[in-house]
């Protein structure tokens, strides 16, 4: 538990060079994260007009749908009932139609539509002819009213259900960024410093026994040679106690460490 | 308009389907929406107290399984009857939009994406919060 | 002409006073029975009030009857002359018998007509709105006053015919 | 005969013709929309419906009224007196009373010829037949491939074939559009109409042709506004006006000539009916010209009621119905979508 908060790291060989990799990766991470974090944002800013803008067109659309069927009701009171089963014999080709094109908000694809009409007279343009043609044709006016709003709004609402997709997988992202990989890069650089650390320590107390053994072999040598120079040898005394606290303080430092690097083999 | 040149290709521009009462259907005709290919197939559907729900529930699925629709309009007390469906239809092409009829006055709280909307506020306001 | 039996005429002026009369309240009968029934069906009260119509109608028959009744009551026997003729007297009689049924059974005619063709608005109007019922009647009453001058006429005229 | 109708007329037709004001007394009044106007449901429509001529139609219907189901029982109520008086009435009343179907008649061969051509359904398109416009061989109607085939088999057989042979010619049927060719049936049918009632003579002869004129003239109008701005052309709009009423032949070159709604106004404001009609409208506003016509209509049918012994009562009772039909169709209309504010605005008080 002691290597690190998060848990989880890479498996990595401890290097200096690895670490220089892991630390780039972290570097790109969190730009990552602050580039995923603002396209979140400015998507749930467009989401957020765009949800205001479904409910007032919703609200519209009432009235709008509502006014057209009136203007039905007026050309069917001028025109006849009978008038539907003309225009229902009438249908021929589509003249509205509608045309898909694609918005790019902050790299999303938003689908919009767009009504035109094909060129061309109605069918419909001397339908009532002898009675009520007028109100026919502003009936017609006022559908195709409706129809303009319905495409709107028709394309709004794939707006929003294609942000709303766009979203939730951006800040997956950005939440998978900042609780997983970003937490398991800092493990890893601690990690790996914390081992260089160890590795180097190691370094310096293997040349230090080194020095200590080439010390002691030379003490003997000397001993053997010349027990001369006495107040050296109490010198040299003084030193070694104080080398061997710090020995006997590493060992348990070290062991941990090499637990951990097994419970690390052991997970990966 | 360039498009409408074209012609020819998908680009040509798509339909808007309908599912609806006669008279709703009859004023998006006039409007010069209505189309019949040469199978005579045509994209809308009139309900009346004879229609069945299975035939509209095809009729639904027929329309949002075709290519050259781009919309597809269903009064909203058509939509109640085969609420299913359109609750578990997730497609953002063709979009359905659910349009009121004379008859019945538009009711928001019926409908299928305002009420995800509804949802989504709340649930957009509580993650605002944490942001 | 001369040789001509007066009660020739005096028949036939009796005929005349009950046949075209009769004619007359018929025919109204008719006109106003017809507009009645169908304006019936639908409003059903005006039928017992507009039996008035029928009956003024009908009143321009009993007309004709009683002229013709009153007429058949001067028919005397008459002697001839020497030479076979009738007295002027006889003649005068049978041409003023002749006289008054014509006129009778004419007026009677255009009486009925006339008080069939009110009858029948007089229905039509009455099943739609019933406040024109007596308005419609009092043009009635006039118009049945027609077959009376008739039969006033065909009285005074028939009073001097005396076949002696 | 002039005259003397009072004394014959009675004797084929007194029975109907009392049968029909008898029907014309039934036609809701005033008071009547009055009530219907503070309605707020249909059902409470239903129950003041229930309280007038129409009894207890809607009775069986099924809760959820629908206006058109109104409209059509209100139709059906309309059909079934009318046959009930084709059924008794004799020569000439009955060429007569056939004479007023023909106009149904032509909309519903019309709709039945343009459907065939998109080859929809016979069956549905029967349903879709106004009811008053039948003919017994309608139906085969549907057989027909194309327009010659459909004259040579079928139409010939009906009242209607003069008018189809008189004005189109089997070349035309082919590629003309619909809605002309309807209009010059209509107008076949409104002169032969005409003449039939000149024919008639009498009273009949003299309020009937002033009605048809009317019904020319307000058609004559209708055409050339709704026409302005079509691919109709001078000539061709020239040849949908019937050939007889106050505008024909001075107003029709008048009208023929008219681009757009104002010069129409100018034109019209010549003749005094149509003066009028046109002063009750604002400048540029044409909305409510149908309304108006209605109403002079209207009061044209309403007055041919004060004469008797004349057919014309048959035909103003019919357009009468239709116009009532009309009027409860735009109140329940009205009163479902919520427009109670305009509900004053489409009806046509008759009596």
């Amino acid at each position: 538990m002691s290597s690190g908060g998060g848990g989880a790291r890479l498996n990595v060989v401890p290097t200096v060079t690895v670490l220089a990799v892991i630390k780039a990766r972290l570097i790109g991470a969190t730009k990552g994260h602050q580039l995923l974090k603002k396209k979140s944002d400015a998507l749930t800013m467009q989401f957020r007009s765009i949800l205001k803008k479904i409910v007032q067109t919703k609200e519209q659309m009432g009235e709008t749908m509502r006014a057209s069927a009136f203007a039905l009701t007026e050309a069917k009171y001028s025109a006849g009932e009978n008038i539907k089963h003309v225009v229902f014999e009438n249908v021929d080709q589509a003249v509205l139609k509608v045309r898909t094109k694609q918005d790019n908000v902050a790299g999303v694809k938003l689908p919009r539509f767009e009504q035109f009409s094909e060129p061309g007279e109605g069918k419909n343009d001397l339908t009532g002819l002898a009675r009520g043609g007028q109100q026919i044709q502003l009936c017609r006016g006022a559908f195709v009213k409706s129809v303009e709003l319905l495409v709107e709004l028709a394309s709004l609402q794939t707006s929003f259900l294609t942000l709303d997709e766009a979203i939730k997988t951006t800040n997956r992202r950005v939440n998978a960024l900042e609780n997983v990989v970003k937490p398991k890069l800092e493990n890893t650089i601690q990690y790996i410093k914390g081992e260089l650390d160890e590795l180097e320590r190691e370094e310096f107390f293997r040349l230090k026994k080194v020095q200590g053994n080439k010390k002691k072999q030379l003490q003997r040598q000397l001993a053997e040679a010349a027990a001369a120079v006495a107040v050296a040898v109490a010198a040299e005394a003084g030193k070694s106690a104080a080398d061997g606290a710090n020995h006997v303080a590493d060992p348990y430092r070290f062991g941990g460490q090499q637990e951990a690097e097994e419970d690390g083999d052991i997970m990966f | 308009m360039a498009a409408a040149a074209a012609g020819g290709r998908s680009e040509e521009g798509a339909l808007i389907a309908m599912i609806a009462d006669e008279d709703t259907i009859t004023g998006f005709l006039l409007a010069g929406v209505g189309h019949k290919d040469f199978r005579r197939k045509t994209n809308f559907l009139v309900v009346d107290s004879k229609t069945s729900t299975r035939t509209i529930e095809d009729t639904f699925k027929e329309f949002t399984s075709r290519e050259d629709i781009a919309i597809v309009l269903i009064s909203q007390f058509v939509a109640n009857m085969i609420r299913f469906a359109i609750d578990s239809y997730r497609k953002p092409v063709p979009a359905i939009l659910e349009i009121p009829s004379k008859e019945h006055p538009y009711d928001p709280s019926q409908d299928s994406i305002l009420s995800r909307v509804k949802h989504l506020f709340q649930a957009d306001t509580g993650s605002a919060v944490r942001f | 002409m001369l040789y001509m039996s007066p009660y020739v005429f005096s028949a036939i002026g009796i005929a005349l006073a009950v046949g075209v009369s009769v004619l007359g309240a018929a025919w109204g009968i008719f006109i106003t029975g017809s507009s009645l029934v169908g304006a019936a069906i639908k409003v059903p009260r005006i039928t017992s009030k507009n039996l008035i119509s029928i009956i003024f109608c009908e009143a321009v028959a009993i007309y004709g009857v009683i002229v013709a009744i009153i007429l058949q009551t001067k028919l005397e026997p008459s002697p001839r002359g020497p030479d076979g003729r009738y007295t002027p007297q006889a003649m005068r009689a049978g041409y003023s018998l002749f006289a008054s049924g014509l006129i009778v059974g004419l007026a009677n005619l255009v009486c009925g007509l006339c008080v069939g063709i009110v009858g029948s608005s007089c229905a039509l109007s009455d099943a739609q709105n019933s406040t024109l019922f007596v308005k419609i009647l009092v043009i009635e009453i006039f118009g049945s006053a027609l077959g009376l001058f008739g039969v006033i006429v065909g009285i005074i005229l028939s009073s001097q015919a005396v076949f002696k | 005969m002039y005259g003397f109708e009072a004394m014959t007329f009675n004797v084929k037709d007194g029975y109907l013709e009392a049968m029909v004001r008898g029907y014309r007394s039934g036609l809701l009044t005033a008071a009547d929309y009055n009530n219907l106007c503070q309605c707020e449901t249909l059902e409470d429509i239903k129950l003041h419906l229930s309280g007038t001529d129409y009894g207890s139609f809607l009775a069986n219907e099924p809760s959820p009224l629908r206006t058109s189901t109104i409209v059509e029982k209100c139709t059906q109520k309309l059909v079934d007196e009318f046959n009930h008086l084709r059924c008794q009435a004799t020569e000439p009343l009955s060429t007569f009373l056939d004479y007023i179907t023909y106009g149904h008649m032509i909309d519903n061969v019309v709709l039945i010829v343009t459907g065939t051509l998109h080859e929809r359904d016979v069956q549905d398109l029967l349903d879709k037949c106004h009811p008053l416009g039948m003919f017994d061989s309608m139906a085969t109607l549907a057989v027909a491939q194309n327009m010659r085939e459909l004259y040579r088999l079928v139409l010939v057989d009906t009242p209607l074939a003069p008018y189809f042979s008189g004005c189109i010619s089997s070349e035309d049927l082919d590629d003309m559009n619909i809605e002309i060719m309807r209009n010059t049936l209509y107008k076949a049918y409104l002169e032969d109409f005409y003449r039939f009632c000149q024919k008639l003579g009498g009273a009949t002869a003299e309020i009937m042709c002033d009605l048809l004129a009317f019904e020319a003239d307000r058609r004559a109008i209708d055409i050339t506004i709704n026409s302005i701005g079509t691919e109709l052309s001078r000539d061709d709009r020239r040849k949908l006006y019937a050939d007889f009423g106050l505008l024909y032949p001075y107003g029709h070159e008048e009208l023929c000539a008219c681009e757009d709604f104002d010069q129409v106004r100018s034109a019209m404001e010549k003749y005094h009916p149509f003066q009028a009609i046109f002063s009750k409208l604002s400048f540029g506003e044409s909305q409510m010209l149908d309304k108006a016509f209605y109403e002079e209509e209207v009061k044209r049918l309403a007055l041919s009621f004060e004469q008797q012994f004349h057919y014309s009562v048959f035909f103003a009772y019919v357009k009468l119905r239709e116009q009532e039909v009309r009027n409860l169709m735009w109140i329940s209309e009205c009163v479902m979508q919520n427009q109670k504010s305009r509900i004053h605005d489409g009806i046509v008080i008759t009596f």
